[in-house]
């Protein structure tokens, strides 16, 4: 009860007032964008061919209508949330009438997809790999590595990218170019390993720069453990240089690595944005990019909202577990 | 509840700490001190030794007193003033003044990046004990000289260029400069070597006689508060178990525990070495979720009522015990024994 | 019973650079000891004097800064005689726990602190037997036993436990396997008295059972009094002293050791006690000559310049003292 | 080997992969009437209209009509006759009911705003009639000579509805003023074309179509006599143009349609069946209508309203050097913004040749200067040989017709008789002597008319203009536009038609569309970019509105020509390229593409009329 | 300050490494300055030369357009670096502040500022930041881009400082500090700043390396102002003209490299530092530069420290 009180309700109140703060900021901005969705859209439909001006007046009084951006900012925002609350985010504009949560059903799979699998390939091959080189430091092999991922580790998600395209999809033509899988989705193997070719390199992608960076993490984190007396004395009685690793240095280092994996979430989604528009990969992000630019209101403000709650969801989900995952005391 | 005459310097009644401690998904309280009483007369400087083994609450009962961390519960008083209800402006006008802290170790209590003199130039301003900044170096080197110590020796120099023995010098003449009435010493000999022991000891031996100071010297080292200490304090799990003058408290411990401290003293007179054995399979850190004696787990002299009642304080033999040996109130019926109980 | 260890000018050193600063510290320097099987071997002497570095050096586990630089180390066992310096990385790994075993400083934290104890036994058991998981827990549950201490700890993790049981339970993971040879590097400083008492006793028990050897450093001549059979003086990296408890406790010979017995306070007097004046020497550059000569109130001339050599002063009982030399051999030395 | 880098599992040699140009927002959902509705290229290959224009010959092609409109004498009334024995593809044959209830349905209902056909037949308050089973007749409340541009359509025009399928749909979603929200899913999707739809990526990224079973019953199957591929596959590749060179050299795209020149000659490298229009120099198709200026702002810089700074600005550009060097020598060039292609240059460019030839300009104090230089396209050519390529036909046939002379002294002296003067480092100043800055701004997404607004931006400011380029993404950049918050910018255009009309394409330069910079144009309905007011061009504006260009064509034609050299003396701005598209296909497993040898169709297969090139495909082998 | 600067230069690898490198773009900064033409213009190369690998003349090559690719990376880095730097200063500066107050002032400003904070983490930078730019497109400059990126980057900064506070409220020497009546902002800044501003250092070349990452990526998605040379502009233009396809490698090598080149050189540099902040080596330098003084003392004829001390208490034995 007292850790209910002392605890848990503060951090749920926490994700609350995040969530709330981060939507309303991602309400508020895309508003200030000079970019009016109808005009944009009856300059695409318009675009190629002729048409009578009087026309394209009425057409606008129709389509305000419709798109409802009539109201104060505030009554827009109000409205904005009673519509949130039902579960509703509105219809596209771009696409209208089509739902904004149309788009997220067809798109969330993929993101979430990609980058629950590239975070936890990169986070556990990182904290592995890492572990290992900071354990190892002194031998060549582990220097030779270190060395290599200080190169790529600074390196933009972007530029990994244009390299793995030109290398896996031209030089070598290994990999696919654009989509998501091969076919309808079905459970047959065929369609599976098609997912797996197919994210092949928009997958690693984020990998290389996730792993990097928590390969830089681990080693240190494993650096500092290793000259713990702990670690020391196992060594010392000759216990195993496998054991030691995996359940003292790993084992160790493993809560920073926990509490910290909801946070980096948020970084590997900007990987994602970058690498679905790189690849043609279907997804939230590329969607995201292109409702930026055409200022899809709502477009924007489901995604955006889908990441903001799924990384605090994320985060708070680690925090609440974090107990479990740590045996010791904590002071508060 | 001790009455005396005189205004007490500090006044500590019913103190307790409470800790919050989450392990799990479990949260429970922790009493770091509990219901401790002590009182210090003004009329009279003393050196008070608190002991106790580690994690007995003796850091923590310091800390309040120095009004760094605020009690949980019941009295804290420094000259009629309750500690936690003074003011920002008036810990640093009037409290700071008069109580300061001399920390376990010397190298910690000195930022390592700056000059060690400064913060004995710092607290000679900041308390304006010198009416021209001029003379602040004539002060200094007055002070320093009670610990034995000369400005020159010190002047311009890093905590880490001294010794260990030099820098708790420096530490305690840093608390001397506002002619303190109290000293709060948590453990400022354990840092040390063996042979700087005892010259910091018996430094506050001068003290107390030559500057009036009061001193309170926590430490778990027996022997040293022994040899120092005018009153003794022990303390058990966030208790005040047993307290009294010193002489008495060590030489004929009432309490169990304390008899069981001082027949643990190893000692160096060729053979006295143990015959008899300890149990030792008690795990001491169960004693805290104890309800009733905090001991009872491990004490020789264990009763049925030990088990669920919290021991009286009671006055006896010239000192205050905690235990239901020396009720009087409780019916001799009861008091049955107990092997101890392997909890 | 002869030696089971034995060192013969043994001199170790840090040898660090850091950031351009070479230093190199003398922490061993030039000890020769012996000790014999079974006994209870005390070393004695200030923080810093190079107490835990011998032992290191005489367990064989030192890496670099830590640098043998002359001397040798030599284990008796089973008839053989091993010498640390030639010693495989299989060999150590054989010898260690099985016959060799070590018990830390710091009791805080040699315990893996998010594994529960039994796996920690565990670890520590398969490493050198071939045993499977309920087998080492087993095992591990009778030794608990056999020392008296509760079986409940086995599911704990290691702060559960109080700094006392848990340096109880690194003493028991250090000698579970019934090592010949224990090293035990203050397994009770920042214990209090009762505590303190409790891991003597176990130390004892454990030591007793199989009649092993047990070499104890701990600055606490108290501890050495109750446990010791012999003990060493150390000072500055320099054996000063050697001899029977009873005879270091009774009749030290070298004014330091005189000053560390007379210096302890007991609850017999609170009469002032005087405290070794000065402070110990940075062994990075040691004084000239005996090493205490500066702190010395018996200093002579020579021992500012002459370092001297250990003497025997009765059978058993060694010391390096230009002083005693010279009230010995009754004639002034030059 | 078999390519596995495909969405779909379908044997390559049965699909036929094109390049599509959007991603798809809306997927699944085929009721392309509503507002929002997909881009209508998206269902090329499944919906019909009336007529449809051939880009490269500017003639009708018949489609649902059988015939050209016919007009009343005041243009209020229009009589078509329908094709016959066009059949949708559940069999029901197409007839005047279809187009009856698809204008009465479209008026009826706003949501059905798609291409703004229901607010204009509104506003002419259209009336349909079926004449007879396969003739309809419509009537305007007023004059419209151009009524049936509705139904031609170029990218978009009115579709036709399947009535039987349509009004039962009407029915399920509770009345015909519902069928905004009506959603057509592929597998009901009924068509008059070749093609229907199976599925598509509900990310937007491809869409499969299959062949319909009767293809010889469908509009392109009548028309060309031809079936096209089982299957087709549109993939849209980003905007990358890289990423389409890539998938043609992994033949995974069989065409696309247009790229950059350097992913060009990457293509042509890299995918050894690979070509465009042309096999060689310069390859791109040259013949789409539209093209590429530097509009200026009337009432952006104050120095812009003068028509010898906007001469000077002209005759400061290196045409040469712009369209080979910046654009690589592969689109055509043109004086005005009508592009030469085969069709408009004889229409327009080669008859005023003349005219323009001996178009003078007054340098000041008198001295009159003759601007054009006839020679270009054979400059062009001239460095196209020295690059080592064969110039296939006629420069001016290749290269365009004839540009402004590159004369930096005559512009010195335009803007010295504007009231300019160099300052001090040969910088321009205005005539209050500040600096004169000008404001370049382009998008980059449109590569060629970018690298023309580097080309403006290297020149001018070697010739001491201070310029400040902008690049800004399209929103912004056209943002800027509509309230005229630009000074020089770097749109495209064409005011002719495909059949050289050019009313519909400059009504909206009229001024009463005019707003003032500040002021979005847009609400008035017009094309005001330009804040542009001139009585001459109105009063032609006027004169072509009353004009059939089918019927009175020659008229017509003559009054363009009068608004051409108006335009062209006041150089409103500064025209200097025409379309070209690197539509390029790769023959390793469909052959049967239109080509400068064989140019069946037009091969801008995503407009209406290029769809039927589609139908020519064959398998290689 | 610069004797930690010439030990960290002789006795740490990495950080000479690194610094070798970020000396190398400083002079090829310089460099900048010396440019001949502004080195974004283009047709500055003569025709035969354009579109050319690396020569003599042109060490890294020429655009098709006649712009002369050294120049221009020269350039370009200086305006990566000015991003950057604004980037940094900004983001640190919020960070700092917000991080210090928080952790001082504790309690409920604490806990709304750390809500804040962690709203901000959780918020995904890079679409807002596209979302912005796109708003502030046209407006877009490097400065403004610059105080973008640091609007953003701040949140986890400033929760490190938090951290670092914290730890140092707790250290005995400032209870030190306020037992001898130092105030709090006498504390913050000559007591805690010191030991704050390694840490900022280090942070700030992660700083660096954030902002370099986004301003190229923000390029490449063209929404930076792409007329001005930064390596993210480069980098742009040289996949617009499809550089490495069409032959011309060059063009995009030279951009990517030396933002490779640089971040690594940040990179270690700040390795460097932080191995010169831990804690066990600092003890070990401390050690040893206390051994040095010694000397120094001793050489002088001056007591060993403690000398005065044991020789007084001698005194007092004898007595
Ligand atoms: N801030 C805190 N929050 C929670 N528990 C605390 C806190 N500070 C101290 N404690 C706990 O309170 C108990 C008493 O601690 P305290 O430091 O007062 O003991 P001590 O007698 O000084 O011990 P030692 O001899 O080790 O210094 C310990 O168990 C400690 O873990
Ligand atoms: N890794 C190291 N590098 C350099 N010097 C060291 C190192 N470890 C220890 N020393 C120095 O060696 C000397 C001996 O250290 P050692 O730890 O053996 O002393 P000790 O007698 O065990 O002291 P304590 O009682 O404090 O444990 C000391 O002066 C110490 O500073
Ligand atoms: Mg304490
Ligand atoms: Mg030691």
């Amino acid at each position: 009860m007292q850790l209910l009180k002392s605890y848990i309700l503060p951090r749920i109140a926490q994700w609350v007032v995040v969530i709330f703060v981060g939507v309303t900021v991602t309400f508020l901005i895309p508003r200030f964008s000079p970019i009016n969705p109808v005009d944009d859209m009856i300059g695409r439909m318009t675009a190629f061919q002729t048409i009578d001006p009087q026309a394209v007046v009425a057409m606008r009084a129709t389509m305000e209508d419709l798109y409802g951006l009539d109201g104060s900012l505030l009554e827009q925002y109000v409205a904005f949330w009673q519509r949130l609350l039902k579960g509703d985010l509105g219809p596209s504009f771009q696409n209208f009438p089509t739902p904004v949560n149309d788009f997220i059903a067809a798109g969330l799979p993929w993101t979430v997809g990609l980058l629950t699998t590239t975070t936890l390939i990169s986070w556990l091959l990182g904290i592995f790999v890492g572990s290992l080189v900071g354990y190892f430091q002194h031998r060549r092999w582990a220097q030779v590595l270190e060395r290599l991922v200080i190169v790529i580790y600074p390196m933009p998600y972007l530029i990994t990218a244009l390299i793995l395209l030109i290398v896996f999809a031209f030089y070598i033509p290994l990999f696919p170019m654009v989509g998501g899988a091969q076919g309808s989705p079905a459970l047959t193997w065929q369609y599976i390993s098609s997912i797996l070719r197919f994210g092949f390199l928009p997958a690693l992608s984020i990998v290389i720069g996730g792993f990097a960076f928590r390969f830089i993490m681990a080693k240190a984190l494993a650096t500092t453990e290793i000259a713990s007396d702990y670690v020391q004395y196992a060594e010392l009685a000759a216990v195993p240089k496998r054991r030691i690793v995996l359940s003292y240095v790993i084992r160790n280092t493993m809560l920073p690595h926990v509490n910290d994996l909801a946070l980096s979430l948020g970084a590997m989604f900007e990987g994602a944005l970058i690498v679905e528009v790189m690849f043609g990969y279907p997804g939230l992000g590329s969607k995201l990019f292109t409702a930026i630019s055409n200022a899809d209101y709502n477009i924007i403000m489901g995604i955006t909202l889908m990441s903001i709650v799924g990384i605090a969801t994320g985060s708070l989900i680690v925090d609440l577990l974090y107990p479990i995952f740590d045996p010791r005391v904590r002071l508060r | 509840m001790s009455q005396s005459p005189s205004r007490p310097l500090l006044q500590i009644e019913e103190l307790s700490k409470i800790f919050h401690i989450r392990q799990g998904f479990s949260s429970q309280e922790f009493h770091a001190v509990d219901h401790a009483s002590i009182v210090i007369e003004s009329d009279k400087p003393e050196i008070f030794a608190i002991v106790g083994e580690s994690g007995s609450g003796k850091t923590t009962l310091a800390k309040m007193v120095l009004g760094m961390e605020v009690a949980s519960q019941g009295i804290l008083r420094y000259r009629d003033r309750v500690i936690n209800d003074l003011s920002n402006k008036e810990m640093k006008t009037w409290f700071y003044n008069e109580v300061q802290p001399v920390f376990q170790d010397p190298f910690a209590a000195f930022s390592p990046l700056k000059r060690i003199d400064r913060y004995l130039y710092e607290t000679v301003y900041n308390y304006k004990m010198v009416e021209d900044k001029k003379e602040a170096p004539r002060y200094i080197n007055e002070v320093l000289s009670e610990v034995g110590l000369t400005l020159a020796e010190i002047a311009g120099r890093y905590p880490n260029e001294l010794s260990g023995g030099q820098a708790q010098r420096v530490a305690i003449a840093r608390a001397l400069i506002t002619k303190p009435s109290l000293i709060v010493a948590d453990e400022p000999v354990s840092m040390l070597d063996a042979s700087l022991r005892m010259s910091i000891v018996n430094m506050f031996r001068k003290l107390k006689e030559d500057n009036e100071v009061s001193v309170i010297y926590i430490t778990h080292d027996l022997a040293t508060a022994y040899y120092a200490g005018d009153r003794i304090a022990v303390m058990l799990r966030g208790w005040i178990v047993e307290l009294g003058p010193t002489e008495q408290v060590l030489g004929n411990p009432l309490h169990p525990y304390t008899q069981n401290l001082k027949t643990s003293i190893p000692s160096i007179n060729v053979g006295e070495t143990w015959k008899d054995k300890i149990d030792l399979a008690v795990i001491e850190a169960d004693e805290y979720t104890r309800t009733g004696c905090k001991f009872a787990g491990r004490c020789p002299a264990v009763m049925d009522i030990c088990q669920d009642n919290i021991p009286p304080n009671v006055v006896h033999g010239g000192r205050t015990v905690k235990c239901f040996l020396y009720d009087e109130n409780v019916d001799p019926a009861k008091k049955t024994y107990l092997t101890p109980a392997a909890t | 019973m002869g030696a089971i260890i034995e060192t013969k000018n043994l001199r170790a050193y840090y040898i660090t650079k850091a950031y351009g600063v070479e230093r190199t510290v003398k922490a061993v320097d030039d000890i020769s000891l012996e000790i014999q099987e079974g006994e209870v071997y005390g070393i004695a002497g200030e923080s810093g004097c190079g107490k835990s570095t011998l032992l290191r050096i005489l367990l064989g586990a030192y890496q670099p800064p830590l640098t043998v630089v002359g001397g040798d180390v030599a284990y008796h066992l089973q008839g053989e005689t091993i010498h640390t310096a030639d010693m495989t990385e299989e060999q150590k790994h054989d010898l260690r726990w099985r016959t060799i075993s070590y018990i830390p400083q710091g009791s805080m934290h040699v315990l893996n602190p998010v594994r529960r104890i039994r796996d920690s036994f565990h670890d520590f058991i398969s490493a050198h037997r071939d045993v499977t998981k309920s087998e080492s827990f087993r095992l591990t549950a009778d030794y608990l036993r056999d020392l008296g201490l509760p079986e409940k700890v086995m599911a704990s993790y290691p702060h559960q436990l109080s700094g006392g049981m848990r340096q109880r339970v690194t003493i028991a993971l250090a000698t579970i396997l019934w090592p010949k040879l224990i090293f035990a590097d203050e397994p009770t400083t920042a214990l209090d008295v009762v505590v303190q008492r409790g891991v003597i006793q176990m130390l004892k028990d454990v030591q007793q059972k199989e009649g092993s050897t047990l070499v104890l450093i701990t600055h606490d001549i108290g501890v050495h009094a109750n446990l010791a059979h012999r003990i060493a003086i150390l000072y500055a990296g320099k054996l000063v002293e050697e001899a029977d408890t009873r005879t270091i406790l009774t009749n030290p010979r070298h004014p330091y050791t005189k000053y560390l017995i007379e210096s302890l306070p007991n609850l017999d007097s609170r009469e002032e006690r005087m405290s070794i004046p000065g402070r110990p020497p940075a062994l990075d550059r040691p004084p000239s000559g005996c090493r205490f000569h500066e702190r010395c109130p018996l200093v002579r001339d020579i021992c500012k310049t002459i370092d001297p050599q250990m003497i025997q002063v009765e059978p058993g009982h060694r010391t390096a003292c230009h002083v005693v030399e010279e009230e010995l051999s009754h004639e002034p030395v030059a | 080997q078999e390519p596995d880098g495909l969405p779909v599992d379908v044997p390559r040699e049965d699909l036929w992969v094109f390049d599509q140009i959007f991603r798809w927002g809306t997927v699944g959902n085929y009721n392309v009437w509503r507002i929002g509705g997909s881009t209508p290229f998206h269902h090329a290959l499944m919906l019909e209209t009336f007529w449809n224009r051939d880009q490269e010959t500017g003639e009708f092609i018949h489609a649902l009509a059988d015939g050209d409109p016919v007009y009343n004498d005041d243009f209020s009334e229009m009589s078509v006759n329908l094709r016959q024995g066009v059949m949708w593809s559940d069999g029901e044959e197409f007839d005047a009911d279809d187009v009856v209830y698809t204008i009465e349905t479209i008026k009826a209902v706003p949501e059905l705003g798609q291409g703004g056909w229901h607010p204009q037949l509104v506003d002419f308050d259209v009336q349909v009639e079926k004449t007879g089973d396969f003739s309809v007749h419509f009537t305007l409340n007023r004059s419209n000579p151009r009524f049936h541009t509705l139904f031609e359509s170029r990218w978009n025009g009115v579709y036709m509805m399947p009535s039987h399928v349509v009004s039962a749909a009407a029915e399920a979603v509770g009345g015909t003023e519902n069928l905004g929200s009506w959603e057509w899913a592929a597998e009901d999707v009924v068509v008059l074309g070749n093609y229907l739809p199976v599925e598509a990526d509900p990310n937007g990224y491809w869409e499969l179509f299959r062949r319909r079973d009767d293809p010889e019953n469908s509009l392109a199957g009548i028309i060309t006599g031809g079936s096209g591929p089982p299957y087709a596959l549109s993939i849209f590749y980003g905007n990358e143009n890289i990423r389409k060179a890539i998938a043609m050299s992994r033949n995974e795209l069989d065409v696309y349609f247009d790229v950059d020149i350097e992913s060009f000659e990457f293509t042509l490298d890299n995918a050894s069946k690979a070509r465009s229009w042309y096999t060689d120099f310069p390859w791109a198709y040259p013949n789409e209508v539209s093209s590429r200026q530097l509009a200026m702002n009337m009432e952006g810089d104050p120095m812009l309203a003068n028509k010898d700074v906007r001469w000077a600005l002209a005759l400061a550009i290196d045409i040469v050097e712009l369209q080979t060097e910046y654009i690589g020598g592969v689109a055509k060039v043109t004086p005005f913004p009508v592009p030469p292609t085969a069709k408009l240059y004889n229409l327009y460019h080669g008859p005023m040749t003349e005219w323009l030839t001996n178009l003078q300009i007054d340098l000041g104090d008198g001295e009159m200067y003759n601007p054009y230089d006839p020679t270009v396209p054979d400059q062009i050519a001239a460095w196209a040989e020295e690059q080592g390529f064969a110039v296939p036909g006629e420069p001016h046939e290749v290269f365009g017709s004839g540009w402004w002379k590159y004369d930096t002294d005559a512009a010195e002296k335009l803007l010295i008789k504007a009231g300019l003067s160099r300052g001090g480092d040969g910088q321009w100043l205005t005539p209050d002597g500040e600096p004169w800055v000008l404001d370049l701004q382009s998008d980059p997404s449109e590569n060629d008319a970018y690298r023309m607004g580097q080309a403006a931006f290297d020149m001018w400011t070697d010739f001491g203009v201070e310029v400040n380029f902008s690049t800004l993404d399209r929103n912004t950049w056209d943002q800027n536009h509509f309230v005229g918050s630009y000074e020089v910018s770097t749109p495209w255009t064409s005011f002719a038609l495909a059949s050289g009309d050019m009313w519909p394409q400059i009504r909206g330069r009229h001024s009463r569309y005019y707003a003032p910079v500040g002021e979005d144009y847009r609400p008035l309905g017009g094309d005001g970019v330009r804040r542009l007011r001139d009585d001459r061009l109105d009063e032609l504006i006027d004169a072509m509105e009353s004009v059939n260009p089918v019927s009175q064509e020659a008229e017509n034609i003559e009054i363009n020509t009068q608004l051409l050299q108006h335009w062209v003396e006041n150089m409103f701005d500064i025209t200097c390229i025409a379309f070209k598209k690197f539509v390029t296909w790769d023959e390793t497993y469909w052959t049967g593409f239109p080509t400068a040898e064989n140019p069946n169709y037009q091969p801008l297969y995503w407009f209406q009329g290029g769809k039927y090139a589609i139908q020519n495909l064959h398998p290689t082998s | 300050m610069l004797t930690t600067i010439r030990d960290l230069f002789r006795f740490s690898l990495s950080f000479r490494f690194g610094s070798l490198i970020l000396l190398l773009v400083a002079v090829l900064i310089a460099t900048s300055f010396f440019a001949p033409y502004p080195p974004e213009k283009r047709r500055v190369v003569p025709r035969k030369m354009r579109g050319k690998p690396p020569s003599v003349e042109y060490v890294l090559g020429t655009t098709a357009l006649g712009q002369d690719v050294f120049w221009m990376l020269t350039a370009g880095v200086k305006n990566t670096l000015i991003i950057a730097s604004i980037a940094v200063v900004i983001g640190r500066g919020i960070g700092v502040l917000l991080g210090m107050i928080s952790g001082y002032l504790g309690g409920a400003a604490d806990r709304i500022i750390q809500s804040i904070v962690e709203s901000v983490i959780v918020i995904p930078r890079l679409p807002l930041l596209i979302l912005v730019a796109v708003i502030l497109k046209g407006e877009l400059t490097f400065v403004t881009l610059g105080i973008l990126i640091g609007a953003l980057d701040w949140a986890y900064p400033s929760k490190r400082y938090r951290a670092q506070v914290l730890s140092l409220r707790e250290r005995d020497f400032t209870h030190t500090a306020v037992f001898s009546g130092m105030n709090t902002v006498k504390i913050v800044i000559q007591e805690h700043l010191p030991f704050i501003i390694p840490y900022m250092l280090a942070d700030v070349v992660s700083g660096f390396l954030f902002s370099i990452g986004i301003e190229v990526t923000l390029s490449y998605l063209g929404l930076n102002d792409l007329n001005s040379l930064s390596l993210g502009t480069m980098i742009y233009w040289a996949n617009e003209w499809s550089s490495i396809f069409a032959g011309k490698p060059w063009v995009m090598i030279a951009p990517v490299t030396a933002s490779i080149i640089m971040v690594v050189g940040f990179y270690l540099v700040s390795i460097g530092i932080s191995e010169y902040l831990d804690p066990r080596k600092r003890l070990v330098r401390l050690q040893a530069h206390q051994a040095d003084l010694a000397l120094e003392l001793e050489r002088e004829g001056a007591r060993t420290p403690g000398g005065a001390f044991s020789a007084s208490l001698r005194k007092e034995q004898d007595e």
